[in-house]
């Protein structure tokens, strides 16, 4: 008998649930209940973002697989394509970072070799709050481990990502992992369930009680002591066990044994058999019983809503049913036939003999609840008068601040425990632009990157997003790389809230303004609601993830100063805009607007420009500007080399903002005096503002402006401070 | 004072290492293992003379670092000069 | 032997680094090479083994520990003993400390973390089957990623191998000065890698194979895998 | 029946967790602590109802397995039903 109670326990409404009711035509038993709460949750529904998701571009020539699939898929030419998706793991990774955080790697991965990829490189974005806040050094120190635990172990090298921190996710950090991977354009794997009479395998670990409802948690904002009341849900991920499934599904992949295959990531077992079947509109029977479980006395409702880790739901031909368990014995993988596809259109459970769920596939997706929310369009954040604060009288000391401040300073500490060269294909390692991979048996080469700034969409969602994509492909184009296209990870409050609805409307639009403006569909995605504690969300944090085509890896582009003597050129405007600036909060402790403007049309020029420059072999160097705005790109690039430079700018801007101003679509590209000609027309004629601003050279790095030196830094010491920031902020979370 | 603190997965938390190792020793031929669960043991030295106050530092010392205890499960004990 | 040497790399569950040195031998050396897993006990008619690096059977409880058992290691004990050439990368290295085909044993390194970057390293003996092609003493640049590299052995193993000249690589900085923060993961002696007596087993901690072709920014690892296919082409 | 192996590492060896360990727990406030070490504890459950023979079971096991007798001691107990 449905109580309210439970109904409510289920976080199902009285409306889901009278739909319920409709469709089955009778009253749902606890079992179905579990299913139907799982399915319609915001995490697997996306019953509050999909009327807005449909305004992404999502289609274009090099699209093979958009959205809707285990990952989105594009072509790359050679007969080879390459799968891609990001996914957050925000909720756990708050509750136990190391854990959290491994299996959010785990979860993504079988999203991609489900898909008959083979993973060749992950990204992590992280989003923290201050590192002196509670349990925040603990956090980041959990949340790395737990990345480089499991993506180490498995062997899939993590070659890039994002690190900010921000006060507004003192009590909600965010982990997204992106991972990619490379398969064969004719043997893409799907995830459905075809073929009547064909047997439903269940391989992987075994089935535990860990994780029941995380599905639901995702889709619940914390309350009081989240780390207390969120504790049952903790799951643990064994990254050798996915290792071996990894392994035994390419294996298989091989082979002509595999009609369609699912990995069991939220609501586990309910949500892969029934997308299976209902993607193919077949149906399912499976008995319960048969599933391999780990403790004793699991009720139908557990096994079904168990989110226990590395565990593959897979439809074989009936006819190698035998090459399929023989593979899977080979890799000591427990493999048992749980089940059959019919074609009754309906997922019927059994358990012990009794039907103790008989449901129709189809409508647990197609007739899941959509919300159109109710949005309060979102004003953006302007000035609280900061124009009027006098200049800095020492800029380098501003310099050196910022490139000290736990945002700009480099990353190493992080990524060097990472394995980023496993797989031996890492051209470019963390530190650059973009990461980029060259693929095996071609010339070509993919370039990653990871972004967005929290601090723009805080103040702007839809330029805050529109700027994520423009920035991402500024620094993929900065390594002579085409961007192609993208997947995101939209992070943010709850939908209940019609400011954080609003936030959510704004910055899709602005993600499908700028993918349209630089056509990079989108193809796959992932929404995250919920992050909010006691009514206090996250800023809006919509993570773009970007995959470009570099097609001669012998073109590639770094970031560091080449060779002395090398003219340093700016591409783009300068424009006076401190806002939301590194500099504002470093030197100047304020957190104000507005967030710089973005002109679409330009970052497209400019990307093509950059593209086009590194096709030609005509630069030595390149940079996108961003955060810390020029003075930091510039002194990227010199510690990068040990090089230094001497740059004179000239331009009615106040020096802060021409030094330090974030604005966008903007690069700085080194090359050869004799190519000064070719490059300025090149420039010319995609209508960029180009203009040599000075040499490489030396072992300092000086800046002037208007003829006054603003700047002058000794290369190795800049490098010392940017180098051993990052590690000395974090230093007392080194315990354990 | 010689303290002994053991930590131990929790009950139903998954433990992939005492798993990996159980079928190693299976496959070595110890047939009669049912099962292993994998833990830490810290031997600490801690000055002090009242038992009581010791084994609280130590419990404290657990909750805070030795032991996650999202996870893991830890106990204390004195160790008299008899043992080991 | 047929023309180009043949290697055998062997597979354990859990090995990642096997495609990557398949890689340096075919693609980049245009040898032959023959995945070995690690149930079967035939080496294929190999020339030279390489145990890859990785977390065979996710070094549960210890780095090697598990992998140590796989029937394929009775084989490789054999080839070796008939001094036919072993080099250990890495986890493969740690399997061979613990199968006992080289002395000593691993920790976790002393920063308790995982540690992936370049490292320098000094070559203490150039005499193995794969090291002839260095110079005694050269300093080269390779790669290394472990979590568990700190090397030990107790006091009278490390005399002797430091007397015999077991001590293939030493950890040093840019100028080959062996100093205590070069050390990457406090290997007692600086040690990354050793060898055998007869000097056809070596094992390191860096990663060869990851340093093998330009275009990754470094070649000079290629030289340990062309050390052992010369020595056999003279053979 | 319940068997306890407890691996740790040789007096003389170098134990670079138990002195991060230490010093962590330094850092932490709690001055008393002189010295950590840092062990593994492995709770097996073995068939058999030879206390003997079980135990002898399992110092093979941890001779040939869970210890690494290079730097590492052992000892193996048997646990009574009273203990956890
Ligand atoms: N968590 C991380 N994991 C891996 N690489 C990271 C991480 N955080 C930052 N990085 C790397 O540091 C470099 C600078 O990052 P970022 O400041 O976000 O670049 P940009 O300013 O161009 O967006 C990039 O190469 C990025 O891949
Ligand atoms: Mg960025």
């Amino acid at each position: 008998m449905i109580t309210a109670d439970l109904i409510a326990d289920h976080n199902l409404s009285h409306e889901e649930y009278s739909r319920i009711l409709e469709i089955l035509g009778r009253e749902p038993n606890l079992v179905e209940l579990g299913v139907f709460s799982a399915m319609w949750s915001e995490h697997c529904s996306y019953k509050s973002s999909r009327i807005h998701l449909k305004k992404l571009p999502t289609t274009g020539p090099q699209v093979i697989q958009g959205p809707g699939e285990n990952a989105g898929i594009v072509d790359v030419g050679d007969g080879l394509a390459v799968a891609f998706k990001m996914e957050s793991h925000n909720h756990p990774s708050y509750i136990e970072p190391y854990q959290g955080a491994a299996t959010g790697v785990g979860g993504i991965l079988r999203d991609i070799f489900t898909m008959g990829a083979r993973p060749i490189a992950s990204l992590d974005s992280l989003r923290f709050g201050r590192l002196d806040a509670p349990r925040m050094r603990h956090l980041v120190d959990g949340v790395v481990r737990g990345i480089a635990g499991y993506g180490n172990c498995i062997g899939i090298p993590t070659v890039a990502g994002e690190t900010t921190f921000h006060p507004a996710y003192d009590r909600n950090i965010l982990v997204n992992v992106m991972n990619v991977g490379v398969v064969a354009k004719d043997r893409i794997f799907r995830g459905r369930a075809e073929g009547a009479g064909n047997p439903v395998i269940y391989v992987g670990s075994k089935t535990g009680r860990d994780g029941i409802h995380g599905a639901t948690m995702a889709s619940e904002e914390f309350v009081g002591d989240e780390t207390r009341q969120k504790r049952p849900t903790v799951q643990v991920g064994d990254p050798f066990t996915e290792k071996l499934l990894m392994e035994a599904c390419l294996e298989l992949f091989r082979t002509d044994a595999v009609v369609g295959i699912q990995d069991m990531g939220a609501a586990g077992l309910t949500s892969s058999s029934f997308e299976m079947a209902g993607r193919a509109g077949t149906g399912l029977e499976i008995d319960l019983s048969k599933v391999p479980v780990r403790e004793p006395g699991m009720t139908p409702y557990e096994i079904l809503l168990s989110e226990s880790q590395e565990r593959m739901l897979l439809v074989a031909r009936r006819d190698r049913l035998a090459t399929v368990m023989d593979v899977f014995e080979k890799w000591d993988l427990a493999a048992v036939e749980i089940g059959r596809v019919t074609d009754s259109g309906r997922v019927v459970l059994f358990f012990e003999g009794r039907i103790v769920a008989d449901l129709p596939a189809a409508p647990l997706s197609d007739r899941a609840p959509v919300y159109d929310r109710p949005c309060v369009v979102p004003t953006p954040l302007g000035s609280m008068g900061w124009e009027l604060l006098a200049e800095p009288n020492d800029y380098g000391a501003c310099l050196r601040a910022i490139l000290a401040s736990p945002n700009v300073a480099e990353k190493s500490w992080i990524w060097t425990q990472y394995d980023h060269m496993v797989g031996t294909n890492t051209v470019e390692r963390p530190g650059g632009d973009a990461a980029l991979l060259r693929i095996k048996g071609t010339r070509k080469a993919i370039a990653l990157k990871s972004d967005v700034n929290p601090f723009f969409c805080a103040c702007d969602p839809y330029r805050g997003a529109a700027i994520a994509v423009a920035e991402a492909a500024r620094s993929i184009a900065a390594t002579g790389a085409r961007p192609l296209a993208v997947t995101d990870c939209l992070n943010f409050g709850s939908p209940e809230r019609p400011e954080v609805m609003g936030q959510f409307e704004a910055a899709v639009r602005g993600l499908a303004d700028a993918c349209r403006a630089l056509s990079v569909p989108v193809v796959s995605g992932n929404v995250s609601f919920y992050n909010e504690t006691d009514g206090r969300a996250i800023p809006p944090t919509p993570t773009v993830g970007m995959v470009g085509l570099l097609e001669d890896v012998s073109r590639r582009v770094g970031l560091a100063f080449r060779a002395e003597g090398d003219v340093v050129a700016l591409l783009g405007e300068n424009r006076d805009e401190l806002g939301a600036s590194e500099f504002l909060r470093t030197v100047h402790g304020r957190d104000e607007g507005p967030c710089p403007e973005v002109d679409l049309e330009a970052e497209r020029s400019l990307v093509d420009l950059l593209v086009r420059l590194a096709h030609e072999g005509l630069v030595a160097s390149a940079h996108d500007v961003s955060d810390g705005g020029l003075a930091v790109a510039v002194a990227e690039c010199a510690m990068k080399s040990g090089l230094g430079a001497e740059i004179s700018l000239d331009e009615h801007i106040r020096p802060s903002g021409l030094l330090f101003g974030e604005t966008t679509g903007r690069a700085l590209i080194t090359f050869l005096p004799g190519n000064e000609r070719s490059i300025g027309e090149a420039a010319a004629e995609s209508g960029v503002r180009f203009r040599a601003v000075g040499k490489v050279g030396g072992a300092v790095l000086s800046l002037r402006i208007a003829g006054r030196v603003v700047v002058l830094e000794n290369v190795a010491s800049l490098r010392e401070i940017w180098t051993s920031a990052f590690e000395r902020a974090i230093a007392a979370a080194d315990v354990l | 004072m010689k303290v002994e603190v053991r930590v131990y997965p929790k009950e139903g938390v998954l433990d992939p290492q005492g798993r990996a190792i159980a079928s190693a020793l299976e496959r070595l031929g110890h047939r009669s293992v049912e099962e292993v669960r994998a833990g830490k043991i810290f031997f600490l030295d801690v000055r002090g003379d009242d038992p009581a106050a010791v084994e609280a530092e130590a419990r404290k010392m657990a909750e805070e670092l030795l032991a996650n205890t999202v996870i893991e499960g830890y106990d204390v004990r004195l160790r008299t000069d008899r043992e080991r | 032997m047929s023309g180009k040497p043949l290697f055998a790399i062997v597979v354990f569950p859990g090995s990642n680094c096997d495609q990557d040195c398949h890689h340096v031998a075919t693609e980049l050396l245009g040898c032959r090479a023959e995945y070995v897993w690690h149930r079967d006990t035939d080496l294929k008619g190999a020339d030279v083994v390489i145990l890859p690096g990785g977390f065979a059977y996710g070094d549960y409880l210890r780095a090697g520990a598990l992998a140590r058992f796989s029937p394929v290691m009775e084989s490789v004990a054999r080839f070796a003993a008939d001094g036919g050439p072993v080099l250990g990368i890495c986890n493969g290295f740690q399997v061979l400390l613990e199968a006992g085909l080289l002395p000593g044993a691993v920790r976790v390194n002393r920063g308790l973390r995982y540690v992936c970057r370049d490292v320098h390293l000094k070559v203490g003996n150039s005499g193995t089957a794969f090291t002839r092609l260095y110079e005694p003493g050269e300093v080269v640049r390779m790669p290394i990623g472990h979590m568990e590299g700190n090397y030990t052995a107790p006091p009278e193993t490390l005399t002797e191998l430091e007397y015999e000249g077991r001590i293939v690589f030493r950890y040093c900085d840019a100028e080959g000065r062996i100093t205590d923060a070069a050390n990457p993961n406090g290997a007692t002696a600086a040690i990354a890698g050793i060898s055998n007596r007869e000097g056809n087993v070596v094992g390191l901690m860096p990663h060869p194979d990851r340093c093998a072709e330009g275009l990754l920014g470094n070649d000079v690892g290629r030289k340990m895998f062309e050390s052992a296919a010369l020595a056999l082409a003279e053979s």
